[in-house]
């Protein structure tokens, strides 16, 4: 049995519920046991980092410490925040001017044994081991806009799994689905997530120009891997919707993407919760479903 | 051991604040000193020669001379005493001027340290060695590797004073960069009209010995004495039948190689002179695509030449050359953005699409398309479409000034040949736009700031002051979304090209050669001088010395005068027959010496050997470390590190400092 | 299975070793390094917590490197003296053949018994019980949980005194020294065909054993193992007025590993410390 | 034994000769005055000077040790002092482990245009030492080799 | 012989002391021995094992002054040794440690009269103790002694309960115990003479030592033996010494005396460069021979009293006792 740490993170136990929720389904149906870190605190990213350094590094090396007392050797942080914070805290512990000084406590054991892994690359891994191959769903002819936000790629000293300027990792993933990735150039741009609250004018500005390009290549749907990306596009579009004639497009998570095309439905994975409906895209796959089931 | 010691007053300079007849007294009860005098002035010459008397008639075996800094006088004792027959290294200075009388005014506590100080120099100079310098023949003939303007400029100078000159290319022809550019900044004068003459002048130069396609292996030896094996790569052309007729290159049925000096913008035959002013004019085959070398079938060219030159059965060869003076002048290669390798350090810029977007081109590519013999015959037409780009953008700082995704340097020369792309391309597409992104304008150099202020005011080239984020294509357009941070606002161009100034980096194969040499590299791959303001054009291993872009990045009047300063460094090498090195230098006592080569880690000049010891009846016993007189340069790093002090530095051994510090023995 | 026996015969017998050095039993609780050199006496090798000396440090005697091909017991703490020793240049690596164990700690010193108070200090901060460099394994038992090493508290508490108190303490420890030079014989990195104590032009350190003479010694001896020494611990198990040699030794490896993040013995082909260094290299303590 | 604070030290001095033994001529070419407590030996460079020298400083009875030489990346050998640096790092807390502490070793770039810096550190070394008082250590054990009827 | 009640013995070392004798006994459960200043801290204990270093650095110190020496310029004023007078009182000596005395005291004596070792040695008083340990690596029954023999010893002790049999048996001894006769109770006690079954036959062994000078034996019992001087440094009849001129001031200078072992490789290191004894088997040979037989030939006695500290020492376990008994089973 494939089994994994997971570290949540606050997103997933809140405004991004139904990230989780899908994940865990997912999971649950192809036997991947999910090893919550027990007592797991906030990973800092929010403000720590701009706040006080020492505190932005020790946050998410203490969950680490926490994964290592459970014996934890790999950690899935889904939410990208979460993931990048925790790897950048590892790679922070390396660096030993400050190793001498203040973080001398988490050297007592190899805390960087533990390799901790975002969504995309979990399903990587879970394809590459053939636990993910039973596909009950084609999605044939759905076109998908891969959208990685800023916090899954970079810094890219720290995270090399893809091209931090040119990925395709996310595309390599949801062909499994069937369905086809577009070619677009908005993938890595700034979704503007941290001004959501206080300057919704530019958040509307900026996702008006990722989802305008994404539509410009004729994308049915938007997929993302990061919470803050998804609340984002998803709530602000409500916004866009006010113009005359947007047509707008649906934001899924990768995990559910994912649940679809295991079978799963779009109530299983939460996709009812979000404000953009997209009933009207998946309705030709669902039918199927029914058949196969 | 017989010392005599000479206190020197220096009128007042010393006498003020040092009791030199005291001092004297003193020093006569040091053990080993059989006279000790004080006098006015000693480097006068009564001073001298009462030194040389005395020499004589105690027949001294040391002199210590108590006066000013040896940096001052050590010469003129030395020479003093070497006079009378005496060794010159048996002579040492103890300083009481500048280190003692001139920085203390207690005369009790002056004179106790000169004393002391006396004492330390007598100590030493009890245990100083009779040395004579180290001579080294010197071959009087050059090896120059690279073919380009610093290599031809630094072979041609050589060779008009008149020795030989052995010139090493790695290409089939030399010309290097500059042959590739259309016109050179800032004059705009052509590149290829200003270079050919003298690419002819070294073919044809009788002291000049030009193999090309060739790579330097193996280089043994030191200064004045170098052996350096080349390996000539199999033209599969014989050059001494090849007229150059040219017949076998438009014969071959092979059309579909990427031409290489036109930065890949068409393609070539598999038979091929990389350039039609190549020097030599003669073809090399490419054998990764010849058909014969594929299939075994074909043999167009053997047919076509009436000379009978082709001769598929070229094998590498290896040539040995022995000179005494090597110039290094190698060059630089143009930072490659496209998608990086995992393990590169260098991230590239995958933002600007280079290598994903057809019209994403490069400054050399940018040259090829702007020169008259360029694939485009000069005409400005991107590489897509081949359309006339009406709206092009010039991005400076590629690589360069970046520490995140590139090196840390300027690369120097892309402000000036960015304004000359801009300027070039006006003068060509009068109705287009030209846009250059900058950091900052660097434009030191004569006429250099007057030629940049001529495109920005003249030929009406747009400046913007900042950085581009990212470049997407969008309907045949190239969006470059960049920022203005003079007017603080993001800025978006709809381009039809883009022009990156990447970065200068050094040759890719740098390193392995500077291993080869033995010199250092800094950690971008440019080779090292040994001081960066006084020997500018020495690399710290003696005999071997630097030109042009392959030290750092070099605009072409900085490279030639470069090259005919290395060119007049090896000119003052051949200038004497025999070398003299400094005597001073580390000996190994190879029964003690256990091998670990720790001095051989810390050694900067590679002074250090390997060698093997075998008993009488021929077997091996052990390695130990072995110092080569023509490297060693005396600075004792090996001797502090080695752990039994089974190296020792002569004229500094441990014995010496040993009794110099024991010579302020108290308790 | 691969227990001693079988991988040593199988060696001699295929010719893959000329020679091993190992350990006998002389009773229950002691062992004494022996060398094997054709199957017969394969039976008496044995490796277990009692299995206290360094073999490695025969590699370096020029009776020894006359075989070709040799065969040595080696604990996770010895096997980083012979990746220093290949990194200095003293033996080849193809020539020897290095047949290791996971390592449960060994007992202090002959004679006592194997249990939790009597573990050798060196092995409860050992990292390597479980070896990165080797040829072949012996079945051996998992590692299990060793007491808590107390070697960087002793460190500490140096570190705290005021350097008055610090240099009475050493004066008082070396002064017992008798130069016998156990501590030098017995260290793996002390190869060198002549000791700088034993030469006397010029005579850098006394040969009396004067106070003085000692603390040069004892500090020079120090600073020529300063990442270098691996930490196995022989000299201080073997001086005969029991010096806590090891207390040097590990605050100069502790530097090591603050200063430039360097562990010896780690790997084979790291550059080694001293012979080497850094533009980075810290300097505040430079005027 | 003595005391009293204001002893005058014995400093023994390892220049090397490019940098500081010249900075050291340019104090005295400029007329600088400083404390006469300091003996210099001269070295090519600092990749020469062994821990040994210090050491044995110390048995000859100096109070304090200074070692000094070209600033990185100026050293008339390319990378003598930096191997020397490396070096100190490692003795410089060997010694303070051992109780001879950083107020008796002490180590110092000084270029050869640097003659004010050399007067300096002279001044300051002098000064530490004198307020660290006679080595009392070292010279206890030195004192050993007194023969006393 | 006599019997005393421990506490009157006790009454005479603090006696011993306030007269100004150096009385040394043992600390630290054996191990060591130090200068004691009351008879409080005197341990006197039968079943201690020999003591890691042995006593011979009482008369024969690890490093010792042979004089000093002023150097100027035209001469050279040497300065002698004075010798103290301080008598040294030795209590509890094992018998292979109070032996060790009287056999290296016949080296110092032969032909040369050291007086470095003389003065200590003749000021030096052995009270013996009769041994009740015995472990793996004693062998002094081997070697001609045995847990109770007194050779060596100017006064031995015997435990019993709460008193001590005391035997006086030199002239130091009695000169010692001479105002202190008042405690002492005569007693007659037929000394039984332990039986000693030895299995070495010394002769044998030397023989064959004779006849086997280039023995390839000598390699294979020393190849692992590190070379180390840790054997002969703790050993109580080694006395091999290196002396050394050492300076201390830029004029003066002293020459010393100092602990050597023939286990060295530089031991034997000519000038020319030649070692005779150039690999550790003939130094391991030297060893061996020189304590039994070359010192036998010359002083009929063995240069070992079987404390077995050598072997309990060495760092690679070799067993000087096992070697004996090898050499003479063969």
């Amino acid at each position: 049995m494939y089994t994994i740490g997971y570290y949540p993170g606050c997103s997933l136990t809140g405004s991004a519920k139904e990230f989780d929720k899908s994940l865990r389904k997912i999971c649950d149906l192809l036997g991947i046991k999910l090893v919550e870190i027990e007592d797991w605190n906030c990973c800092g990213a929010t403000s720590a980092h701009a706040t006080n350094h020492l505190l932005s590094v020790s946050l998410p090396l203490l969950n680490i410490k926490k994964a290592y007392k459970q014996g934890i050797t790999k950690i899935l942080a889904p939410c990208a925040a979460c993931y990048n914070r925790l790897v950048t805290a590892q790679y922070e512990l390396t660096k030993n001017n400050l190793v001498k000084k203040e973080l001398s406590e988490f050297l007592e054991n190899d805390y960087n044994s533990i390799k901790v892994i975002n969504i995309i690359e979990f399903f990587q891994e879970i394809i590459k081991e053939g636990i993910l191959d039973k596909k009950v769903v084609s999605l044939k002819g759905l076109k998908v806009a891969c959208y990685y936000g800023c916090l899954l790629l970079r810094p890219k000293e720290i995270i090399d799994f893809d091209d931090s300027e040119q990925p395709s990792s996310m595309e390599e993933i949801i062909k499994i689905t069937d369905a086809t990735p577009v070619d677009w150039n908005y993938k890595i741009e700034c979704c503007g997530a941290s001004h959501s609250i206080a300057h919704k004018d530019i958040v509307v500005d900026l996702i008006g120009k990722i989802l305008g390009d994404a539509q410009k290549h004729s994308a049915d749907i938007m997929v993302v891997a990061c919470p803050m990306c998804h609340s984002n596009l998803d709530m602000r579009q409500l916004e866009l919707r006010k113009n005359e004639g947007y047509k707008s497009i649906p934001i899924i998570y990768l995990t559910e993407l994912i649940g679809l095309s295991l079978g799963l439905s779009p109530e299983e994975l939460g996709i009812n919760l979000h404000f953009i409906e997209s009933r009207s895209v998946f309705e030709k796959y669902f039918s199927k479903v029914e058949v196969q089931l | 051991m017989k010392i005599g010691v000479f206190v020197c007053h220096c009128g007042e300079n010393i006498g003020k604040t040092v009791d030199c007849p005291r001092a004297a007294q003193e020093s006569a009860k040091i053990p080993g000193v059989v006279i000790s005098v004080d006098n006015k002035y000693t480097c006068s010459d009564p001073g001298q020669n009462m030194i040389k008397n005395a020499i004589k008639e105690y027949n001294l075996d040391g002199v210590v001379v108590a006066s000013c800094s040896p940096h001052m006088h050590e010469k003129t004792f030395r020479k003093a005493v070497a006079s009378v027959g005496m060794n010159p290294y048996m002579c040492e200075i103890a300083n009481i001027r500048e280190q003692c009388s001139w920085v203390h005014d207690d005369v009790e506590e002056a004179t106790k340290k000169a004393i002391d100080l006396i004492r330390i120099a007598v100590e030493k100079v009890k245990r100083n060695f009779a040395l004579t310098p180290i001579k080294v023949p010197v071959t009087k003939r050059a090896l120059v590797i690279g073919g380009g303007i610093s290599g031809i400029q630094s072979a041609l100078d050589i060779a008009n004073a008149g020795y030989e000159v052995v010139l090493v290319e790695k290409e089939p022809s030399i010309g290097g960069h500059m042959s590739q550019l259309s016109e050179t900044f800032p004059t705009l004068d052509c590149s290829q009209c200003i270079l050919t003459p003298r690419m002819v002048e070294v073919y044809q130069h009788p002291k000049i010995k030009l193999l090309t396609y060739s790579e330097v292996e193996k280089v043994e030896g030191f200064i004045g004495n170098f052996k350096v094996t080349i390996k000539k790569k199999p033209r599969y052309v014989d050059e001494t039948k090849c007229t150059g007729c040219g017949l076998c290159t438009q014969k071959c049925p092979i059309k579909k190689a990427p031409n290489e000096f036109e930065q890949g913008m068409i393609k070539r035959t598999a038979i091929y002179v990389p350039f039609p002013q190549a020097v030599p004019n003669i073809p090399v085959i490419d054998n990764t695509v010849c058909t014969y070398f594929r299939t075994g079938k074909c043999q167009m060219c053997v047919k076509v030449c009436g000379k009978e030159a082709i001769d598929f059965n070229q094998k590498e060869r290896f040539v040995v050359e022995e000179v005494g003076a090597i110039i290094v002048a190698t060059g630089y290669s143009l930072y490659k953005i496209d998608k990086k390798p995992k393990d590169s350090p260098i991230k590239g810029y995958g933002e600007y699409g280079y290598g994903i977007y057809p019209d994403v081109i490069d400054g050399l590519q940018f040259e090829r398309l702007a020169s008259a013999s360029g694939p485009t015959a000069g005409e400005i037409k991107r590489p897509s479409d081949k359309k006339e780009p009406k709206k092009v953008v010039f991005i400076q700082c590629v690589g360069s000034r970046d520490e995140s995704k590139g090196f840390s340097y300027c690369s120097k020369i892309c402000c000036m040949y960015t304004a000359k792309h801009a300027m070039l391309y006006k003068h060509k597409v009068h109705d287009g736009e030209a846009y250059v992104f900058y950091m900052d304008i660097r434009s030191g150099g004569k006429m250099y700031e007057e030629f940049v202020r001529r495109a920005i005011e003249e030929d009406d080239v747009k400046y913007i002051r900042g950085r581009v984020s990212r470049i997407y294509e969008d309907g045949g357009k190239y969006i470059v979304k960049g920022e203005d941070t003079i007017a603080g606002i993001p800025v978006e161009i709809d381009a039809d090209m883009v022009v990156l100034a990447t970065a200068i980096v050094a040759q890719n194969d740098s390193k392995k050669l500077a291993q080869t040499i033995g010199i250092p590299y800094d950690k971008y791959g440019f080779l090292n001088e040994v001081h960066p303001k006084l020997r500018p054009v020495e690399s710290s291993t003696a005999g071997v010395y630097l030109a042009g872009a392959c030290q750092a990045p070099r605009d072409i009047p900085e490279s030639v005068a470069m090259a005919s300063a290395a060119a007049s460094k090896a000119l003052v090498l051949f200038g004497s027959d025999m070398l003299e090195r400094e005597p001073t230098i580390a000996k190994v006592n190879e029964s003690t010496c256990a091998g670990c080569f720790y001095c051989q880690k810390v050694c900067a000049y590679n002074a250090i050997e390997k060698k093997e010891i075998k008993d009488r009846n021929g077997n091996f016993v052990k390695y130990v470390a072995y110092v080569n007189p023509g490297l060693c340069q005396g600075c004792g790093t090996c001797n502090a590190t080695c752990p039994s002090k089974s190296v020792e530095l002569i004229g500094y051994t441990d014995e010496q400092i040993f009794a110099e510090i024991n010579a302020l023995a108290t308790l | 299975m691969n227990n001693l026996y079988n991988i040593a015969k199988d060696l001699f017998s295929t010719n893959k070793v000329d020679l091993i050095i190992g350990y006998k039993s002389i009773d229950s609780r002691r062992t004494k390094p022996i060398f094997v050199s054709s199957n017969e006496d394969v039976d008496h090798l044995v490796f277990n917590e009692y299995s206290l000396n360094n073999l490695s440090v025969y590699l370096t005697r020029k009776d020894i490197k006359k075989y070709n091909k040799i065969g040595i017991l080696a604990k996770g703490c010895d096997i980083r003296a012979i990746v220093q020793l290949i990194n200095e240049n003293q033996i080849e690596r193809e020539k020897i053949l290095i047949i290791s164990k996971k390592c449960n700690g060994v007992v202090k010193d002959f004679g006592l018994e194997y249990n939790e108070e009597n573990i050798a200090e060196k092995c409860k901060s050992c990292k390597v019980r479980t070896p990165k460099v080797f040829d072949l394994m012996i079945d051996s038992e998992e590692e299990k949980k060793l007491p808590e090493p107390t070697i960087s508290s002793r460190v500490n508490e140096l570190d705290s005194m005021t350097p008055e108190e610090r240099f009475e303490f050493w004066r008082n420890e070396f002064s017992k020294c008798i130069r016998c030079y156990a501590c030098r014989q017995a260290c793996p990195l002390c190869y060198c065909e002549r000791c700088i104590v034993d030469k006397n032009i010029p005579d850098w350190i006394e040969s009396s054993p004067t106070q003085r003479a000692n603390f040069s010694w004892n500090l020079i001896r120090a600073f020529h193992l300063s990442g270098r020494c691996i930490g196995c611990g022989e000299c201080e198990r073997v001086c005969p007025v029991d010096i806590p040699l090891s207390l040097l030794n590990a605050k100069m490896g502790i530097v090591a590993f603050k200063e430039f993040n360097y562990a010896t013995g780690m790997e084979i082909g790291e550059p080694t410390l001293v012979g080497n260094y850094s533009n980075e290299d810290n300097e505040d303590f430079i005027k | 034994m003595e005391t009293n604070i204001n002893f005058e030290p014995k400093i023994i001095a390892f220049v090397c000769n490019w940098c500081t033994y010249t900075g050291a001529d340019l104090a005295g070419t400029s007329r600088l005055k400083y404390a006469h407590n300091v003996r210099i030996i001269k070295l090519p460079c600092t990749g020469r000077i062994d821990p040994l020298f210090i050491i044995k400083a110390f048995e000859k009875g100096a109070d304090g040790v200074l070692v000094s030489g070209c600033h990185p990346g100026d050293c008339h050998y390319t990378s003598g002092n930096f191997h020397a640096r490396r070096r100190w790092i490692l003795f410089n807390q060997l010694l303070n482990f051992a109780g001879i502490d950083n107020r008796r070793v002490h180590f110092s770039w000084v270029s050869a245009s640097e003659g004010r810096k050399w007067v300096d550190v002279i001044n300051e070394v002098i000064e530490t030492v004198r307020k660290a008082r006679p080595f009392v250590g070292y010279s206890k054990m030195n004192k050993e080799y007194v023969y006393n009827e | 012989m006599y019997r005393i009640k421990k506490q009157d013995f006790s009454k005479i070392i603090d006696e011993l002391i306030k007269t100004g004798n150096r009385i040394i006994s043992y600390s630290n459960n054996g191990n060591d021995f130090k200068r004691i200043n009351s008879s409080n801290e005197l341990s006197i204990n039968s079943n201690f094992k020999p003591s890691k270093l042995s006593l011979k650095e009482i008369v024969f110190p690890k490093t010792e002054p042979l004089f000093y020496y002023k150097r100027t310029n035209d001469n050279v004023e040497l300065k002698d040794i004075k010798f103290d007078s301080e008598k040294t009182i030795i209590i509890g000596a094992k018998p292979c440690d109070a032996k060790a005395f009287s056999t290296i005291s016949k080296v110092f004596n032969w032909d040369y009269k050291d007086n470095f070792f003389n003065s200590k040695y003749e000021n030096t008083i052995i009270i013996g103790l009769k041994c009740d340990y015995k472990d793996e690596y004693c062998f002094c029954n081997e070697v001609g002694l045995s847990q109770s023999s007194k050779e060596g010893s100017d006064i031995f002790i015997e435990l019993d309960g709460d008193d001590y049999f005391i035997y006086i048996l030199s002239e130091k001894g009695k000169n010692l115990l001479q105002p202190f006769m008042s405690y002492l109770i005569e007693e007659i006690k037929e000394s039984k003479v332990d039986d000693i079954d030895n299995i070495i036959d010394l002769n044998k062994v030397r023989t064959w030592i004779t006849d086997n000078f280039d023995n390839n034996f000598w390699y294979s019992i020393s190849q692992e033996c590190l070379g180390c001087g840790k054997c002969a440094f703790i050993c109580p009849t080694c006395h091999c010494f290196d002396i050394v001129d050492e300076n201390y001031t830029y004029f003066e200078g002293r020459r010393m005396k100092n602990w050597d072992a023939c286990q060295f490789g530089k031991f034997t290191l000519h000038a020319s460069g030649h070692n005779p004894r150039d690999i550790q088997a003939k130094r391991y040979r030297q060893r061996i021979a020189h304590k039994f037989k070359y010192y036998f030939d010359k002083f009929d006695e063995l240069l070992c009293t079987g404390c077995g500290r050598c072997s309990r020492e060495c760092p690679v376990s070799i067993n000087i006792f096992d070697v004996i008994k090898e050499i003479n089973a063969k």
